[in-house]
């Protein structure tokens, strides 16, 4: 790539993490880097886990009545794989990206509580084998879907161990996300360098820490819900048990409205990748600093006032869903904003199309998709219609992994040389993009149209129905060359760590701070860390002649 | 079989929408249209040439933009909001003729089948939903168990049947026909296979069913079906089901009065043929994985005879 | 009756309400001494809402009727007409009236974030238990009270977030925080109501059907006892923390226009272009 | 804002805990609002008239009173008090205890009349957040005593201690937290 001004190295480059050190000290450490390789570790692992359980159910939908799976087992595979993915890939990849990059993006040694921080780490992975202890054992995991409505999930439903080990899985989790949240905000609040204001922090911290306020808030309800859910199984409380006068519906409202946050927690940190990403490979300052904070928060405080429009078809009246709908489509438009800025952002730029531009520029379209079925389901009565059909896992799909994996990509290609000190391949990485591109797109592009034709979710065998069998086997064949795109992405990763080029401090010329530092970076981050007088620091340092404009959000210069 | 797609609405409530679908998609399609378009472009246009290392001239943003594009969302998502709240009072029975409006049908969801009332005529039945033309029917929705929900994307609106929570919607057809649809909400095991059909037939020809279901057939004393309805007693097939005119009066598993009426058996898991019945009496579970029905280890000629009883059943 | 009936044969001109105006105008022209400004516009319209919630439909309708229209009233006086009001006093005229160290000590006190806080969203419930808004609607001194400390509450809760002298305000996310907090008391109250069996309300279940419009609100309006209720209660939920939303992303923007001062500050003074890193690390 | 990192950890994890005990706040009202199973009256005395307001008052006095300690602890902390500083921590404990106490004897006296978790609504609903806030109060109580070893093995001699200021701010919580189920269980049920 070619270089537009030279940054000053300040330190000379390091070993790479890890070396010089054995396994043991990785299970001991405190570092926030360090801890920030083991999320992105185990999340990659279970998102092979969860992957391969995605493939085995599209192998046994690829053809009607197929009989490859039979039913009990392929309820286990959708539930794992969606409680995986959720909570034990995107989860932990995300707050692992924030844990590694916000000390080093305020110019901090490390979190404010390194120790709570590894401890948030650890009982986020012993959450992980609880989920997958019954499955391994023979008494079957959990196989109530991903939020286990009541009463399916009590016990005379399901009598097996499965959903009581979920519910302490998720507990467990759930702990470690709410420490690590609190331990973000506070980092954020007490640890910035001097000079570095709360409109100077880089965006992808200001969205972190709208994320991790809702951590902090959002899964405290699932874990009251949670814990009713356990005292129900275990103590045969009644407070889901319909038979002795419980409510079915309490347990959907505690579970959205934990919920509809959490789907925000998944998506506003890959937000957060988009908006280092796009500006840096643009060569252009993000459009409107301040309208994509101030739409963040809308976002942020919205998520927790629209989860009933996962329950539009329970039956709660038109006023509810009146409401419901009013609220959820009034985040289309703070989204928007964002995804207007983006664009904004690239244009008049001078793009560069590293492998992390592509998938930026590729999540903004597949999440512009996601986003609009989003709002599809937001007008209640299309919800009437589609609600728990094919239809909704098309559109979690556009949201989670044309949004949050696609941006999780492109953030793994831009920091890769930070955390490792060498470039991931560009070539292996645009053979990974194209692949992963048109497989995404054959895969979940296509169930849009069986939900409409009237193919429920979760169903592990269908009749055949016109087009319905087509529709699913090309939805299958995409399964498959996803997976085969992953396996290229696992290959690069290997390849690059021997052989990648040497990234050096900054490969990509950005401006935020981390890329001050050493690439790997040292244990104590910065030797130095300069004043702050704008958002993009090293902008500055590069160009003394041409500051970045610290008031720029507000006065819409042009320079 | 007949498509059954969501855009192929045979009820005006269904109609209403589809309508909103169809605004949507159109809405829809053109922002992404735009925005698709606006990427490619500034993609190609805006790509950095070779050898060109200066950096571009730097913009910080542009209020007045900013505002244009929040409000304009703004715009498109108050109208679909209303376009969406008279859609949802057309689709709706109100609260008021839900008060005092007794329901034409009541459907219970069962693990993994529907039983069916029609509190008016006093017919019993499951799985099979026969409805008049042009009639709207209020029907109410309860469940036993865990959570379903009824799903006929051509001639009504999803909806829940959740236990302890009776929920109302109406059902109407316009043509006749047979309309499929399924168990939508996840309940178990063979949530697969809870599936079901809304059969609408011309008035009169509802009538001549109505009057069939009511009528209540012979126990046949002789023959084959005579020893079959003997089995069904001792067989505890009885603890279960129920056929009027006997003494089986449960109601664990479907009412099998004029079971021989009925296109399919299992909820729409196997075509009603003696064949596939026999099957179905021999291993329920081995068509439908889960189904509460136990395997009763019939013999053949058991399972002949009783096959005969339910045939006679008219 | 038709809903245009309702519309133009309910409205009530209650004395009370044409004297509080009155005193508001006249005391506002008083202060101003006749400079009308562009923020003027906003107390006149904050009147002029106060004004026709108060003598439209809606009172009458919320007084004996519907839930619902009772608690868009009761969002319209204690969020909307104090933000036009608060927004409408002119700085000097509050700078004036704090020369009075009794005055002073008041709105130090009452202006406290966490008892102003308390009045805004104390005044939602406490006027919201269900014996003392029956109480409410039987007695009419108790009703003008409650009007006037909706309004005179919805003041000092605004106060720190909006009050026209700048010191007075809490800094700009803290007072997102607040509104958030705020936001989360109505929605709690809101899922109470909205959520209760019917009849929370007694009077609203069987009302004294005086003007004869019972009927249509119930059959032609299908707004039955149990509609209404829940109508009530997302009303204070979610136009009511819209309106929380709304302000917040006003203190946003205000933020963004206003100079840089940090939220912790951070900066130390002094030219030194770098400083040592472990000046930010934990101690 | 000039707040200790360790005070300001307290505060966003009450702040967090605050929602988990709003849930089940919210799941006791909804089910005592909607007159669930175990809380409507049909003629005869039902679980929910079995409780004693005027007991558990008495407790809830005395953990009002023991929060009014824990502050006047954290006051002798910031006048360098040491010994007023350890005497009030044990009234604390002593109070807290007692509340405790009153807890167990309420539990106790209402598990005589078979009234329990798995009977009716009103007993989940009593027992799962009486006990969450019990859960919390033993919790409460051995980081005080664990605070009170240290200032008697000579701790804490002021004028700061983030380790005291928060635990007292946890332990207003606690109390705050009863105050908001005392009034929805026990002046609900009687009003
Ligand atoms: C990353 C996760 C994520 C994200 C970001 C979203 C975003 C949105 N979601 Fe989605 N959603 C899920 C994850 C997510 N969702 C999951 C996992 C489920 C299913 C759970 C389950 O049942 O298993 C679900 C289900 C779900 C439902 C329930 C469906 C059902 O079960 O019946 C609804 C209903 O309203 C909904 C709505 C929305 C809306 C309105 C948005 C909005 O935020 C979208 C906003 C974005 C845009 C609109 C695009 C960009 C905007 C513009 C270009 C501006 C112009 C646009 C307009 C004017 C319209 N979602
Ligand atoms: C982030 C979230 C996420 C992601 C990334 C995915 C990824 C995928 N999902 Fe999933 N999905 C969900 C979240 C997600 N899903 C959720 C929440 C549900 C709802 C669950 C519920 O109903 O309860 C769901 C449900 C769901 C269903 C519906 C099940 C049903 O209702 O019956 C289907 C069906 O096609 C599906 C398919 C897929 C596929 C093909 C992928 C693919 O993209 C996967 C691609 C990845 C791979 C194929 C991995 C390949 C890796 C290897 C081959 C490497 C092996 C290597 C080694 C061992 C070293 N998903
Ligand atoms: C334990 C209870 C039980 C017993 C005993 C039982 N059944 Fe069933 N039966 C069911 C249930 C439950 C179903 C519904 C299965 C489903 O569709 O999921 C069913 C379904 C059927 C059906 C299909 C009905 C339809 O409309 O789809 C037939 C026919 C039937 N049973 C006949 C019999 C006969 C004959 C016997 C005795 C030999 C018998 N059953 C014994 C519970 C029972
Ligand atoms: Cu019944 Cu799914
Ligand atoms: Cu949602």
């Amino acid at each position: 790539m070619s270089r537009i001004p030279w940054v000053p190295e300040t330190t000379e480059p390091l070993p790479r993490v890890g070396e010089s050190e054995g396994l043991l000290t990785w299970a001991a450490s405190v570092d926030h880097k360090q801890i920030g390789i083991m999320y992105f570790i185990a999340a990659l692992s279970f998102f092979c886990i969860g992957g391969l359980e995605a493939l085995l159910m599209r192998i046994q939908l690829s053809r009607p009545d197929n009989n490859f799976i039979d039913p009990e087992l392929f309820n286990q595979l959708f539930t794992m794989h969606g409680t995986t993915m959720v909570f034990l890939v995107i989860m932990p990849f995300l707050i692992g990206l924030g844990v590694y990059l916000i000390p080093l993006m305020i110019g901090a040694r490390d979190m404010a509580f390194p120790r709570l921080n590894a401890l948030s780490f650890w009982v986020v992975v012993f959450g992980g084998l609880l989920l997958y202890y019954p499955f391994i054992t023979q008494s079957g995991a959990t196989d109530v879907g991903w939020f286990a409505y009541t009463p399916l999930s009590e016990k005379p439903y399901s009598l097996n161990n499965g959903p009581t080990y979920w519910a302490l899985a998720l507990l467990c989790t759930g702990i470690g996300s709410v420490a690590s949240g609190i331990n973000n905000i506070i980092t954020i609040i007490t640890l910035r360098a001097p000079g570095m204001t709360m409109r100077r922090i880089p965006l992808f911290v200001w969205l972190l820490l709208v994320t991790s306020f809702l951590l902090a808030f959002a899964i405290p309800i699932l874990n009251a819900g949670l814990v009713t859910l356990l005292l129900d199984r275990i103590l045969e409380a009644n407070f889901f048990a319909p038979s002795s006068g419980g409510s079915a519906i309490l347990w959907q409202n505690v579970f959205w409205g934990f919920g509809h946050p959490e789907v925000y927690i998944l998506v506003l940190p890959a937000f957060a990748i988009i908006c280092e990403v796009i500006p840096v490979f643009s060569r252009q300052p993000i459009f409107g600093y301040g309208f994509m904070v101030g739409s963040a928060i809308a976002i942020g405080l919205l998520a927790f006032g629209v989860w009933g429009h996962h329950m539009f078809a329970v039956g709660l009246g038109v006023p509810f869903n009146t409401y419901f709908s009013l609220a959820s489509m009034l985040i289309a438009v703070p989204t928007g904003v964002k995804i207007f800025t983006w664009i904004a952002t690239m244009w008049g730029g001078k793009i560069y199309f590293a492998t992390a531009m592509m998938f930026a520029t590729a999540f903004v379209i597949e999440f512009v998709i996601g986003g609009l079925s989003g709002v599809a389901f937001a007008a209640a009565p299309l919800t009437w219609q589609l609600t728990d059909s094919y239809f909704v896992v098309a559109h979690i799909h556009y949201v989670l992994f044309g949004g949050s994996m696609f941006a999780i990509f492109a953030g793994i290609y831009y920091w890769f040389p930070k955390w490792t000190g060498r470039m991931l391949s560009e070539r292996i990485g645009k053979c990974h993009f194209w692949l992963m591109l048109i497989g995404f797109n054959l895969t979940f592009l296509f169930q849009h149209m069986v939900g409409l034709l009237g193919m429920p979710r979760r169903v592990y065998t269908y009749p055949d129905l016109p087009s319905w069998n087509w529709l699913n086997l090309l939805s299958t064949i995409g399964a498959c060359v996803l997976g085969f795109s992953v396996l290229i992405f696992i290959f690069n990763i290997f390849f690059s760590l021997r052989k990648g080029k040497i990234a050096g401090n900054n490969p990509w010329n950005a401006w935020t701070l981390e890329w001050l530092a050493a690439s790997p970076p040292p244990v104590h981050n910065f030797d130095e860390v300069p004043r702050i007088h704008s958002a993009r620091p090293l902008w500055d340092l590069a160009h003394p002649d041409m500051p970045d404009e610290p008031e720029s959000f507000n006065t819409g210069v042009t320079r | 079989m007949e498509l059954t797609s969501v855009f192929n609405p045979s009820s005006p409530q269904a109609w209403a929408i589809a309508n909103l679908g169809i605004f949507m998609i159109i809405i829809a399609g053109t922002i992404l249209a735009i925005i698709i378009v606006l990427v490619t472009f500034i993609s190609y246009r805006f790509r950095r040439k070779p050898g060109d290392d200066e950096e571009p001239r730097q913009v910080y943003g542009n209020e007045k933009l900013e505002i244009v594009w929040t409000i304009i969302p703004f715009l498109i998502v108050a109208a679909l909001f209303i376009f969406s709240v008279i859609t949802m009072v057309k689709v709706n029975p109100s609260s008021a003729i839900i008060e005092d409006q007794k329901p034409d049908l009541v459907i219970i969801g069962h693990q993994w089948w529907w039983e069916l009332h029609y509190p008016k005529s006093g017919v019993v039945s499951a799985n099979e939903i026969h409805i008049p033309v042009g009639k709207k029917m209020l029907v109410r929705l309860e469940s036993i168990d865990v959570i379903h929900d009824f799903w006929v994307p051509e001639v009504a609106r999803k909806i829940d049947l959740v236990p302890g929570h009776p929920n109302y919607m109406w059902l109407e057809a316009d043509e006749p026909g047979i309309y499929l649809g399924q168990c939508s909400e996840f309940c178990g095991i063979a949530h697969a296979h809870m599936r079901l059909r809304v059969i609408a037939h011309h008035q009169e020809e509802f009538d001549v069913w109505e009057k069939g279901q009511l009528y209540v057939p012979p126990t046949p004393r002789s023959g084959e079906a005579g020893k079959g309805s003997k089995l069904f007693k001792e067989k505890a097939c009885m603890n279960c089901h129920s056929i009027a005119g006997t003494d089986a009066v449960a109601t664990v598993g479907p009412n099998l009065t004029h079971l021989a009426t009925r296109t399919t058996i299992g909820a729409g898991t196997l075509l009603n043929t003696p064949i596939n019945l026999a099957k179905w009496l021999k291993n329920p579970k081995g068509f439908k994985p889960g189904a509460l029905m136990p395997n009763m280890k019939l013999s053949d000629d058991e399972v002949n005879a009783i096959v005969a009883y339910l045939e006679a059943l008219k | 009756m038709t809903a245009f009936d309702i519309l133009t044969t309910t409205w009530n001109f209650d004395g009370w309400v044409i004297v509080l105006c009155a005193i508001l105008i006249i005391s506002y022209v008083h202060t101003v001494r006749g400079h009308f400004s562009k923020s003027s516009l906003f107390f006149i319209a904050g009147v002029a809402l106060l004004f026709l919630t108060l003598v439209s439909p809606i009172s009458m309708l919320g007084k004996s009727y519907l839930l619902s229209a009772n608690m868009v009233q009761h969002i319209t006086l204690l969020l909307i007409v104090p933000l036009l009001l608060l927004h409408g006093i002119p700085a000097s005229t509050i700078e004036n009236a704090l020369k009075h160290e009794a005055f002073r000590k008041f709105a130090s006190i009452i202006g406290h974030p966490a008892i102003a806080w308390f009045f805004g969203v104390g005044a939602m419930w406490i006027w919201h238990l269900p014996s003392l808004h029956g109480a409410v609607l039987r007695n009419e001194n108790l009703y003008i009270f409650q009007q006037i400390s909706f309004i005179i509450f919805g003041t000092i809760f605004w106060w720190p977030v909006f009050s026209p002298i700048d010191r007075y305000r809490l800094q700009p996310l803290i007072s997102t925080l607040y509104l958030s907090a705020a936001c989360l008391g109505c929605t709690i109250l809101g899922i109470v109501i909205t959520f209760a069996s019917v009849g929370l309300y007694a009077s609203y279940v069987n009302p004294i059907d005086s003007l004869g419009i019972l009927s249509y609100i119930r059959n032609d309006l299908c707004l039955t006892p149990s509609v209404d209720q829940q109508i009530g209660g997302l009303m204070m939920w979610v136009p009511g923390c819209l309106i929380y939303l709304f302000a917040s992303m006003l203190t946003i923007i205000r933020w963004f226009k206003s100079p840089e001062e940090d939220l912790i500050s951070v900066t130390q003074s002094g030219g030194e272009e770098f400083v040592s890193a472990s000046i930010t690390s934990d101690k | 804002m000039n707040i200790e990192k360790n005070k300001l950890l307290m505060m966003f994890f009450l702040a967090s805990e605050s929602m988990f005990f709003i849930v089940l706040i919210l799941t006791y009202a909804y089910y005592r609002s909607t007159a669930a199973v175990g809380f409507e009256s049909t003629g005869g005395p039902t679980a929910l008239t079995s409780l004693n307001p005027i007991r558990t008052g008495i407790f809830t006095l005395i953990l009002i009173l023991s929060s009014f300690t824990v502050w006047l602890g954290v006051k002798s902390l910031k006048s360098k008090r040491h010994s007023m500083l350890c005497f009030w921590l044990f009234i604390t404990i002593v109070l807290g205890a007692l509340f405790l106490y009153g807890q167990g004897t309420e539990w106790w006296g209402m598990i005589k009349q078979d009234i329990t978790i798995s009977r009716d609504l009103f007993g989940t609903t009593f027992y799962t957040l009486t006990g969450f806030h019990g859960f919390h109060v033993t919790v409460g109580l051995i980081m005080l005593l664990i605070l009170f070893g240290l200032a008697l093995a000579g701790d804490f001699r002021g004028p700061k201690s983030a380790g005291i200021e928060s635990i007292s701010l946890y332990w207003h919580f606690v109390d705050v937290v009863w105050i908001v189920v005392y009034s929805v269980i026990y002046l609900w049920a009687v009003l």
